[in-house]
């Protein structure tokens, strides 16, 4: 794999440095450790994401206005160390608490939870919401075991808007763990990604070969299939996805179509074009689309689909003006400031 | 040093060993990631890299003067590089046999036991993982035992190691009938079973490292 | 390749119904054309882009507020036909004159060229401005012969800006084509795109070869080199740049750092960090940096870098606020609104 | 029709044997596509069948009453369905050479050479590209000529497009030895040289075709 990188064990603190070139002017960077925070901090509930690197523009690009406070990055695909966490959590806090939101692998848990232990010593209050979207993963008896993949992006979105508007940490909690259990996902890949630095896919698939439910570090999903049309693919992926979320006719939901690093857009927008006609058949409410790429694993190829399943609260903090790198929600010229 | 068994070592040759432990784990990246790759994410390798390079740096640049003191900069170099779910994983195997133990500046068999069998709990204890979960536990477990049993028979550090290695062996072959509970390999179910853990992996080549190092100074 | 689609003779019309799924709010599909077009259109001078598809999110991705009002969409990699463009412009003409602002490639000029012809029997005044910031395919003296690759999206920023403002057609024209005069770019290539549908990559580069200059359809470089390290890589194409622009200590520029598929943003804000390290050490002003894939082709890999030499005027247009599906400009609160 | 020689055709026939055309340059698709990767974007396959396959459908589903309007549906079918480069300079190659010509219900030989001279021009017009550019202009230039010749020297319909397609085929073989001053391949340089332009190659495929489908008429 060509990789446009220099020493394959720098490529973490390199891309920091030059994501702080591009945001200088909204971000600032924590000392000493892989951590970002807001430059406008306010008054009010501190919400911190985390994750292994790798997956850009998750996490690292959704810190801002409406979003998150600070960011703990892990090195590739793996956890942030507690004493990132603890650095981020002490830069952002005002005394009013800290959610930590993050994907439901052993590695985040164990790194997050060190953490907590140690802000508990400096009375910093902290709680913390998982995001187990991935259906794939494990089936409804099990939930706990779900990881966490794109619909990180949501779930952090709520909890920012939330915060934003001055709640409580116990009413942040409540309303994030709320859109963290409507929030629901399936994947595909059709291709690996790579490690910088590795020379071997850390999975291989053939020719023609496809994998439903793999997850975002190359674990495995539900089945393996051969390649078929976009529309058939995406029925199959829908079907899933209804069935473990049980989201239903009069639902309403927000759809995240999102690509895994080199399925292209002209391809994901031809898969919304399927799950909008679906959803449209079954009566299920389209709230809102957003097709990106936001959570990748490098070049892999492959892409998910998220449902978060919206009720009145959530629609509300879901339309709130967002403001970070690689997520706007901008305020409509003439739509009422909520 | 004699032709004599060894014994005991001192903060000194503990500090010189895991040195050398550190570059045998380092050495054998390629080997870690192929099988993390297989049943994991690929990263195993890399996360045991930077954490025995950190303690390799934090080790060379400081002087010692406890045993303790030589675990703890293990364990929390690699905690505060590493990340993941073994940063957190062999640092506990490193800090967390010592915690709360008196300031020691040698190791024999029976501490270099206690230590470790402490460590196995405080990891069970974070990691929720126990025997038969596909983890590093079902290496680190069988080790410690043989590494009591070893200190109870009153026999020296490194027959307690080669003791220690075996069991470890035993336990890396036994994790590949295994399906994965904890870790990524978690949803293979099935697919796993073949396998052997990468973490059970480093747990064996870090006791198989500590005894080369034993048997060196013996015969050096 | 494997690629997530149905009938490959259908993707673009396909694309775009997943598209216009997602922004009908605020986008309209042109009737029996590939064409989109805002809703909230404005009694000003209308600007149109377009170009060929398999570029994602060029160019559909840029019609909204303080950008496009209007887009033409071609095939994969072929111009838009001159009755998409005509339809387009009609659509969006408010009797103030369109601007046609794209790449310069033979097909396109061709195209909208027919369309120019064709609306002047109806009476829609149009003016063109050809985007050519590609400095490696064609030397200073051959500057019309130049093609147009990721420079198109900052230049469609300034029009946008231009128009919202209520400016004459001879006035937008004027400083869009000042902001195209300014706009330079260059681009490294390290793997094909495909076209969706052909088994067959466009073109081939062996296991550690990568092309400088290679333009967005595999069109030849300058150079096939053997891969390199982020920051030597950087600094190669730098240097071509600085020197084909003129860019010179005491300037001010806009830098995009633009990936052209499945090269990963880890390694485009790495190649960031080092743009600006050298400009900062050339005493060039870095009035803000955008590290995006705006303008790719299809899974291809590589980069380009590009700059926008700004005066005050163009700063003052930059910083505009836009707001379309894949490029948004927000107004920081407490900003003054220009 | 008889074993005769073909001197003409009626709007008919006209329409059958650009469905023929149609056919056998959509079945050239594979190596238009291969053609094009060399020094182009590797789409003027692609772009052909879709004029082509539209020009089929626009044909199919009318009644012509005048060559003119056979012409001008296969013109209209490529510039409204293509776009790129090719769709607006092969829709002119049916189009360009049909302005301001009267009514006409059947074609022969100096008609086609006056139709395909005039259209020449007004690719050239549109184009800005001559002879030597490395453009489909290296076949259809002297493909025109040939024709001409032929009309002047009174031959048949059949050996006018003959003696096109020999001409054709000496132009594509000439455009391996240009540089290309248009399209896609302009910035290839000397590295265009030694391959065949793609829209030179579908011209000849024309011609070619064209001769067939008279020739199957005559031999029916
Ligand atoms: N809960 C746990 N308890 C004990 N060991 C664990 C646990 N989770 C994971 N491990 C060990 O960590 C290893 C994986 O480490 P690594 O690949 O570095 O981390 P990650 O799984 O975050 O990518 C596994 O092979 C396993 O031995
Ligand atoms: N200016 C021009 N005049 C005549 N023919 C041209 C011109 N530009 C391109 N062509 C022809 O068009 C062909 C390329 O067509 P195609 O691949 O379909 O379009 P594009 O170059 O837009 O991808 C070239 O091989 C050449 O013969
Ligand atoms: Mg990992
Ligand atoms: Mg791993
Ligand atoms: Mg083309
Ligand atoms: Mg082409």
């Amino acid at each position: 794999m060509k990789k446009i990188i220099n020493n394959p064990g720098n490529v973490v603190e390199e891309a920091i440095e030059g994501y702080m070139y591009a945001y200088k002017d909204s971000l600032t960077k924590v000392n000493n450790v892989n951590g970002i925070i807001r430059k406008d901090l306010k008054d009010k509930v501190a919400i911190i994401i985390g994750g292994g690197s790798g997956h850009e523009p998750l996490f690292l690009g959704f810190v801002g206005e409406g979003l998150a406070d600070g960011v703990a990055i892990g090195n590739v695909f793996a956890a942030p160390t507690p004493n990132t966490i603890q650095d981020v959590a002490k830069s952002v806090d005002q005394g009013k608490g800290v959610l930590f939101i993050y994907g439901n692998y052993a590695g985040d848990v164990l790194n997050f939870d060190m953490a907590t232990e140690l802000l508990e010593f400096e009375e910093i209050q902290t709680q913390t919401v998982l995001v187990a979207d991935d259906v794939a993963s494990a089936p409804e008896e099990r939930k706990g075991d779900r990881r966490g993949i794109a619909g990180d992006v949501v779930v952090f979105k709520i909890a920012g808007a939330a915060s934003e508007k001055g709640w409580s940490l116990q009413e942040v909690v409540r309303v994030t763990q709320k859109a963290a259990d409507q929030t629901f996902s399936i994947g595909v890949a059709t291709a690996p990604g790579s490690i910088p630095g590795e020379e071997e896919p850390p999975f291989v698939l053939g020719d023609d070969e496809i994998e439903i439910g793999m997850g975002i570090h190359g674990e495995p999903g539900m089945k393996r299939t051969k390649l078929m049309e976009a529309d058939d693919l995406t029925d199959e992926l829908l079907d899933i996805l209804l069935k473990e979320s049980k989201i239903q006719t009069g639902d309403e939901v927000t759809v995240y179509v999102n690509g895994l690093g080199s399925t292209t857009l002209l391809e994901l927008l031809i898969v919304n074009r399927r799950v909008a006609q679906i959803l449209n058949k079954k009566g299920i409410k389209i709230y809102d689309m957003d097709v990106n790429s936001y959570c990748t694993t490098q070049e892999m190829g492959g892409f998910s689909i998220t449902f978060l399943k919206l009720d009145d609260e959530l629609k509300d903090l879901y339309d709130a003006p967002a403001d970070s790198p690689y997520y706007k929600k901008t305020q409509k010229i003439g739509e009422e400031v909520k | 040093m004699s032709i004599e068994t060894v014994n005991s070592v001192n903060t000194r040759q503990l500090k010189d060993m895991f040195l050398y432990v550190g570059d045998q784990v380092v050495a054998c990246k390629p080997l870690l990631t192929k099988i993390d790759s297989a049943i994991g994410d690929g990263d195993h390798g890399i996360g045991m890299s930077v954490g025995f390079t950190k303690a390799d740096e934090n080790l060379k640049a400081n002087e010692f003067t406890s045993i303790n003191d030589v675990f703890k900069t293990i364990g929390m170099s690699m905690i505060s590089s590493m990340g993941g779910a073994s940063g957190i994983i062999f640092g506990t195997m490193f800090v967390g046999g010592i915690k709360g133990l008196e300031t020691k500046v040698s190791l024999d068999l029976p501490l270099l036991a206690g230590i470790f069998n402490k460590a196995l709990e405080a990891i069970k204890q974070r990691g929720k993982a126990d025997l038969g979960d596909k983890t590093m536990i079902d290496a680190l477990q069988p080790a410690v035992e043989a590494l009591e049993k070893s200190a109870a028979a009153n026999e020296s550090l490194v027959e307690g190691l080669r003791k220690a290695e075996i069991a470890a062996l035993q336990g890396v072959e036994n994790t590949k009938q295994y399906i994965a509970n904890f870790g990524r390999a978690k949803s293979l179910g099935e697919r796993a079973i073949g396998h052997q853990d990468a973490g059970a992996t480093t747990v064996l080549i870090i006791f198989k490292s500590m005894k080369e190092w034993l048997e060196g100074q013996e015969n050096g």
